[in-house]
């Protein structure tokens, strides 16, 4: 998945590039279910593999997007950006290191007598009672996106 | 790599790819995906610490919501960010960052 | 009536009013404006006289109604109100840059979406857990997006519309990775169990420091504050007008609101001291960017963009002090500084919108001769400038004076004396748009300047409000005890 | 017993179609080495007209208009299944599951309705 | 008393001004009347005022105004005594007579609502100085009165040289405020209180550094020059003469230009102190020269209302010298009949002036005694005020007083004093030979009619004070009149007003009788001492001196550093901020990053 990851940025030509972040997503998908988060797995494919990714592409076809593979990269911005990233990296594990609970390994779920345990529900119950509030700034969100992008793209009759 | 520490790090190391990559492409829509990397690998830190840090026995839940607000408000993102990035390509006919040079001084 | 009737009431209003841009096809967009403006007064004034705070909802632990949510709400309120006044005034140029039939051409959502930005901000002033304030927050930032790229056929508008796009990404990104490291630390989301989990944090601290950091850098880019402020000249210069002016007052008081409420448990932890060095290095460098890269723009809005950089300074320092002193806590200082700035600092735009209506430019030479074009316009602006450089008996010396003495309070001479220079620096530069408008011959044959008898009012509110607020701080005062 | 077992069809169709796309693009690149492409097999052959700008028409709004719409409406949806599954149990003890779900949906079919009159889902014209 | 009353006095004028502004434009008519209307009935209150406050000396206030916890807790004040209740009765019946005049003067000027609008908030921030309890708030309303003579100053702004001279006013003022501010710090850091009250209890109650005492008074003095219009400060007052003549009459002759002897006399206990001696003598000695200088600059004026403004300085000298000698009620005393009969001048001139069709040169008049014979009446009963003939005019009395105090004091000043009374009564000889005597020499002076009865009206009611204002009798009930030391008092100073008196008018009588043009040409005097040349050549050295300093800094870090081969350095010094924001959104991203860095290292490093 790391691998994947570098791919995204290392490809020259943007649609591998957006490939390589849905095997990316994909994979990140698989560890959310490694950690018993079924809903969030199966909600980041359908969510990003399965419209947002479908988005990137469809804009870089239509855009047709290969005028990066014949620009040189910037190579002061790779060094930077190479010296940056060491640079953060060293220091989360720097940061990892003096974590101590960071070494705990996956503890098991104690899921009470004759139940099983269904995160769906549990995410509904607390998405829909504590945090139903929540729900509703997101509508506003998606609203505000919704009329943003109408505005942005639409365009009026010039009759 | 069962450990808290060894997800901490797989995500960390996905987020600083995510900045590598805004820091060092030119492709407007490759920084922005690699912003939506960034974004994942965030989740991926929560997820990892409700699922390590149980409560009752069970996932701390409110991290996971807010896990999963965080994907629906990314989506949001990336439609109103292709939306302009759409609009600058018409105006413009171009994504890359260096040929952003109208504002500036 | 609780506080959340406020926010329902400013959602209702602003759907309303986009389901009638959507029906009423031959309808004047102006209606709308003016309807929008209506509708926040009357919320506002539900807010000044109807809110009852002790309504307090025992199931909602993330909704605060604590006088500083309650002022902030104001805040944002009064700020939605002036921006519709200017996009009102604003409309023709918007109307250039966008295609379509005349009165069709987008006016009615940019005229309802600083509702919908309304309503997050007001919801941003009361949350009180992680889930909460990232929600708000990134309804108030996507929805930013938006307008600041409403201009679709001006290239400046789109670039700054991308501009802001990634680099406000890239700080969400980085807050939710604080978040995300805050949320695992203590196990907890809402802001008050954090505090209790943090006040007895007794292993390395380390991460914590790590997290701290990061939060910083998140909300660093939405205050303005140097090392991130990039984004500021960029996207004020290429942005619609009344979206500079509502990016520069709301959108920074909003992130001030959401610093001050993430730093509280932070302040109540063992890295207290961490924390305050953390926002004091930043405070120090905002002042400095601010106020130096300020004396060589000759053009007004980046001018405009490097004076709300060097507030936001100004606003951390406050925050940096840590302690009150003198009988004034930060937060309170925040608070009236805001207060003062969203005064003085819509008074320049209005000014700013007519002179960029008449004369096409944003340049500081569109200025030249206003006092012979129009006193008015000049002495209103000239009252904007010398409140911006704190100059006594203005709105704006009372912000910076306790922003100072917070800093003397607590000792930290070094950024005192950045502060001070940085200070003397701001009289320069502010003063050469005064030279401009008084010194300088207008250019020959310059357009009228005309403006709505709507757009006058607001001007001469906001000039009395400036004087008024410098002479008479009460109704702010009252903020500022620890 | 875990939930993961209602995904095990979902998860054994993803592992399938990953294979799959990665077998193509695979076989691809190894097939298709012999007609990588250079500038001179790109350009026009013999006399034939140089292509003059570019090859792609202008592309039409609607197209990634509606996908990004349909982004944002497939995060409605989203929100849709947890309280699905939870909707029969709650809505007994706690009516806000119900109303909550009515304002959300409220607020959405303001932004459907809005966009549907400003024509963004129109195909013709 | 509560400070009802007081309050009303003050805001009824703010809320005329308000009114008038938010008039909306077809009702703008209606402007005269409420100010009128207000400013009459703010001198009905004040009569009030001062009948139910007698001799009393009280501090009410109205609400608290600033809390600034432990540093700083100030109320809205008023203290009101004697001075404050006949200033205020000197501000409010000026006040309504020039309402009254200019009812006439500007009937036809388009910008009558701001007009009035200006001179509603001049009287509100004159009320406001009047009877503040404390510095703080007497500095607030001293900065409004700057800003409304601003704008009347301006009014007519289309005019270059009135915008010229608003400008000027406003910037000379603001430097004297400036210290006037900073003389308020320094009080507030000695005593501790802002408070008229406060601070007197203070000095009496403890020792104050002499040095710092010192200092902080002649800052504050630094005010009253910039209000005052006193040496070297003093620049912007005849050009002020551009603003509308009511204007001048009240705001630059009468009123606002004695607040600074007012605010001079209301810290006077100050300079009653032992260790305020020195700063004492200075004030005086600026009054004395201030007024010695003007004198000398009025006779060789030919515009009459610069006459009448260099005169106006040179009284202004008289007061503050008085000030400075500590006889505060011989200054208050004049200040008190300077107004009556400066304002009946300045109406008296702005009379001629209207009926001259606008000519303001005397040497274009002459002959105006049979054209105007009432207009000329008055004015030269306020001639006779101003030049203080003996027993009949009120400026006799005053006069006296402050001689008697110079006199008493003893030294140069004296004769400083008996000089410039001479002066004085020759260049307004001058004036008046030249202007109403011999014949028309100029077409607007030979059709020249008597000006309306409602611009006669303050004339004729201002002629009386100027008369009587200077008699015990009507003066007492007013004000506290200096001690009569009749058994102590020298005849010297009465003898030498007299025979300057008598050489004066004689002099100037002889001069100028029958003359068409100047006999007398001192061009020192008429070009005023070249002091307006001197400062405007100040000005452009000094920014000349700054961009000098500036250029030779680029100088010294570009070339300098440059030699020692780190020319890349100062580059980055120079160019870098600016480089940086060199608007690529890459660059921008990549400087995001090594931010985080630097916040990263910075948090790690503080464990």
């Amino acid at each position: 998945m790391l691998l994947f990851g570098v791919g995204v940025v290392v490809n020259r030509n943007p649609v591998a590039s957006a490939l390589c972040l849905v095997v990316s997503f994909v994979g990140l998908a698989s560890l959310f279910i490694s950690l018993d988060a079924h809903f969030l797995g199966i909600i980041q494919i359908l969510v990003y593999t399965g419209a947002v990714m479908v988005l990137f592409l469809f804009i870089i076809m239509l855009l047709d997007l290969k005028e990066e593979a014949r620009r040189a990269l910037n190579a002061w911005a790779v060094a930077g950006g190479a010296v940056v990233a060491l640079c953060l990296v060293g220091t989360l594990l720097h940061v990892l290191g003096t974590f101590p609970k960071g070494e705990a390994t996956l503890p098991p779920l104690v899921v009470p007598e004759g139940q099983t345990y269904e995160d769906t529900k549990a995410l509904g119950t607390l998405l829909f009672t504590e945090y139903v509030f929540h729900v509703q700034v997101i509508g506003l969100l998606l609203l505000g996106a919704t009329v943003g992008v109408v505005a942005l793209s639409k365009k009026e009759a010039s009759k | 790599m069962g450990t808290l520490n060894g997800y901490l790090l797989v995500s960390g190391l996905l987020f600083t790819i995510g900045l590598t990559g805004v820091m060092v492409r030119r492709n407007i829509i490759i920084i922005f995906m690699c912003l939506e990397l960034m974004l994942s690998a965030a989740n991926l830190t929560l997820v990892a610490f409700s699922r390590f840090g149980l409560v009752n026995g069970l996932p701390n839940h409110h991290g996971q919501l807010l896990v999963f607000f965080t994907i629906t408000v990314a989506a949001a993102e990336v439609a109103v960010g292709l939306a302009i990035i759409v609009a600058l390509y018409r105006a413009k006919q171009t994504v890359h960052v260096e040929d952003l040079k109208s504002l500036g001084g | 009536m609780p506080a959340y009737f406020l926010e329902i009431a400013i959602v209702l209003l602003g759907l309303g009013l986009l389901m009638v841009d959507a029906f009423a096809t031959t309808l004047d967009r102006r209606l709308l404006g003016h309807l929008g403006i209506a509708g926040v007064a009357a919320v506002l004034a539900g807010l000044v006289f109807g809110v009852d705070s002790s309504a307090s909802e025992p199931l909602w632990g993330f909704y605060a109604t604590d006088t500083a949510a309650l002022f902030y709400k104001g805040l944002a309120l009064v700020c939605t109100l002036l921006v519709l006044v200017l996009a009102l005034e604003y409309a023709p140029v918007l109307e250039s840059y966008r295609d379509g039939r005349p009165g069709r051409r987008g006016l009615g959502e940019f005229l309802c979406l600083p509702l919908f930005l309304c309503a997050g901000l007001m919801w941003m002033a009361s949350m009180t857990d992680l889930l909460g304030l990232f929600v708000a927050l990134e309804t108030v930032t996507i929805t930013f997006y938006v307008v600041v790229a409403y201009m679709r056929r001006n290239l400046g508008s789109l670039e700054a519309g991308v501009k802001y796009l990634i680099l406000g990404a890239l700080s969400t990104g980085f807050l939710l990775y604080g978040l995300a490291w805050l949320f695992g630390l203590t196990g907890q989301t809402n802001l008050a169990a954090i505090q209790t989990v943090l006040v007895d944090w007794k292993g390395d601290t380390t991460p914590l420091l790590f997290t701290m950091a990061l939060l910083m850098v998140g909300l660093s880019f939405k205050v303005g504050a140097a090392p991130f402020q990039f984004w500021i000249p960029d996207v004020y210069q290429g942005a619609p007008t009344p979206i500079t002016a509502f990016l520069s007052v709301g959108s920074k008081a909003a992130g001030f609101i959401v610093l001050i409420r993430l730093l509280e448990p932070l302040l109540a932890s063992p890295i207290r001291h961490a924390v305050l060095l953390m926002l004091g290095v930043l405070a120090g460098a905002t002042l400095i960017v601010g106020n130096l890269a300020a004396i060589s723009q000759s053009n007004f809005k980046r001018l405009l963009a490097y004076s709300s950089i060097a507030h936001a300074g100004f606003l951390l320092m406050a925050l940096a002090a840590g302690q009150p002193a003198g009988g004034v806590s930060p937060n309170g200082v925040v608070a009236l500084y805001l207060g003062t700035y969203l005064v003085m600092t819509m008074l320049a735009f209005a000014v700013l919108v007519i002179v960029r209506k008449a004369g096409g430019s944003d340049e500081l030479t569109a200025f030249n001769g206003l006092s012979q074009r129009s006193p008015f316009l000049a002495f209103a602006l000239v009252l904007a400038m010398a409140s911006l450089a704190g100059v006594p008996l203005t709105a704006g010396f009372f912000g910076k004076f306790f922003s100072l003495v917070l800093i003397a309070g607590a000792g930290q001479w070094a950024l005192l004396t950045v502060a001070v220079v940085a200070a003397a620096c701001g009289f320069y530069y502010y003063f050469k748009v005064i030279r401009c408008m008084y010194w300088n011959d207008p250019v020959s044959e310059a357009p009228p300047l005309v403006f709505s008898q709507l757009t006058r009012v607001a001007i001469i509110l906001l000039c009395v409000a400036v004087v008024v607020l410098g002479v008479y701080p009460k109704p702010l005062t009252c903020l500022l005890a620890p | 017993m875990a939930e993961i077992d209602n995904y095990h069809a979902v998860l054994l169709q993803l592992l399938l179609v990953i294979g799959l796309a990665a077998t193509m693009l695979g076989l691809s690149v190894l097939v298709g080495r012999a007609g990588r492409r250079n500038a001179i097999k790109d350009s026009a052959y013999e006399c034939g007209m140089l292509p003059i700008g570019d090859s792609q028409p202008r592309f039409s709004v609607k197209f990634y208009l509606v996908a990004m719409l349909f982004v944002l409406f497939d995060i409605e949806v989203v929100f849709m299944y947890p309280w699905a599954v939870v909707f029969r149990d709650l809505v007994a003890q706690n009516a806000m599951v119900f109303w909550g779900m009515l304002s959300f949906v409220g607020i959405l079919t303001v932004a459907y309705v809005y966009a549907l009159k400003k024509g963004a889902l129109r195909w013709d014209n | 008393m509560t400070a009802l009353l007081p309050a009303t006095i003050l805001f009824l004028p703010l809320l005329a001004a308000a009114k008038i502004l938010l008039l909306p434009k077809p009702m703008k008519g209606l402007a005269p009347a409420v100010s009128v209307g207000s400013v009459v009935l703010t001198l009905i209150l004040s009569l009030v005022l001062w009948a139910k406050t007698g001799s009393d000396s009280t501090t009410v206030t109205l609400g608290s105004w600033i809390n600034l916890g432990d540093m700083l807790q100030l109320n809205i004040g008023f203290k009101i005594n004697a001075l404050a209740t006949g200033m205020m009765l000197v501000v409010t019946f000026i006040g309504t007579l020039v309402h009254l005049f200019s009812l006439a003067y500007m009937k036809d000027d388009d910008g009558k609502a701001r007009y009035f609008a200006g001179l509603s908030l001049f009287m509100f921030s004159m009320t406001g100085i009047v009877l503040a309890d404390n510095l703080a708030m007497m500095f607030i309303f001293w900065e409004l009165v700057g800003v409304s003579s601003y704008l009347l100053i301006g009014h007519w702004f289309e005019k270059n040289s009135a915008a010229e001279a608003a400008k000027k006013a406003f910037l000379t003022n603001r430097i004297g405020d400036f210290g006037f501010m900073i003389g308020i710090l320094m009080l507030w850091k000695a005593t501790g209180s802002v408070t008229f009250d406060g601070i007197e209890s203070a000095v009496r109650g403890m020792t104050v550094d002499p040095g710092w005492l010192t200092a902080a008074i002649l800052c504050i003095f630094c005010g009253a020059v910039g209000k005052s219009a006193q040496l070297p400060l003093h620049v912007w007052l005849p050009d002020a003469m551009e603003g509308p003549t009511p204007v001048s009459a009240l705001i630059h002759a009468a009123t606002m230009v004695a607040a600074g002897v007012y605010m001079m006399i209301r810290v006077s206990f100050l300079l009653a102190l032992p260790d305020a001696a020195t700063a004492a003598h200075v004030i005086a000695w600026t009054g004395g020269l201030t007024a010695l200088f003007a004198a000398l600059c009025a006779t060789q004026q030919n515009d009459i209302k610069k006459i009448l403004a260099y005169s106006t300085l040179s009284q202004l000298g008289y007061m503050v010298m008085a000030v400075g000698l500590l006889a505060k009620e011989a200054a208050f005393f004049h200040l008190f009949t300077h107004a009556f009969f400066k304002a009946l001048l300045f109406l008296g001139s702005g009379a001629i002036i209207y009926a001259c069709h606008h000519e303001q040169d005397i040497w274009k008049m002459g002959g105006l005694a049979r054209k105007l014979p009432r207009t000329t009446l008055t004015f030269l009963i306020g001639t006779a005020a101003l030049i203080a003939v003996p027993f009949v005019t009120s400026g006799w009395y005053s006069k006296e007083t402050i001689l008697h105090a110079a006199h008493a004091h003893g030294g140069l000043l004296f004769y400083i004093g008996a000089g410039t009374a001479f002066l004085t009564a020759f260049y307004m000889t001058r004036l008046c030979v030249v202007a109403f005597l011999g014949t028309p020499r100029a077409h607007g002076a030979d059709h020249a009619h008597e000006v309306p009865k409602i611009m006669l009206l303050p004339l004729v009611i201002l002629a009386v004070p100027s008369v009587i204002g200077g008699f015990s009798f009507f003066a007492g009930r007013f004000l506290t009149l200096p001690p009569a030391d009749h058994d102590h008092a020298s005849h010297v100073p009465m003898i030498a007003s007299l025979i300057a008196l008598a050489s004066g008018v004689s002099l100037g009588w002889l001069l100028y009788r029958g003359r068409d043009r100047d006999p007398v040409r001192i061009s020192l005097l008429a070009r005023k001492f070249f002091i307006d040349e001197l400062y405007a050549s100040l000005v452009s050295w000094g920014q000349d001196a700054v961009a000098r300093i500036i250029h030779y800094v680029d100088i010294l870090i570009i070339d300098g550093l440059g030699v020692r081969g780190l020319s890349g350095l100062a580059a980055v010094v120079g160019g870098g901020l600016r480089r940086l924001q060199g608007g690529n959104l890459q660059a921008y991203g990549f400087l995001f990053g090594c931010g985080v860095v630097v916040l990263l290292f910075i948090a790690l490093s503080l464990h």
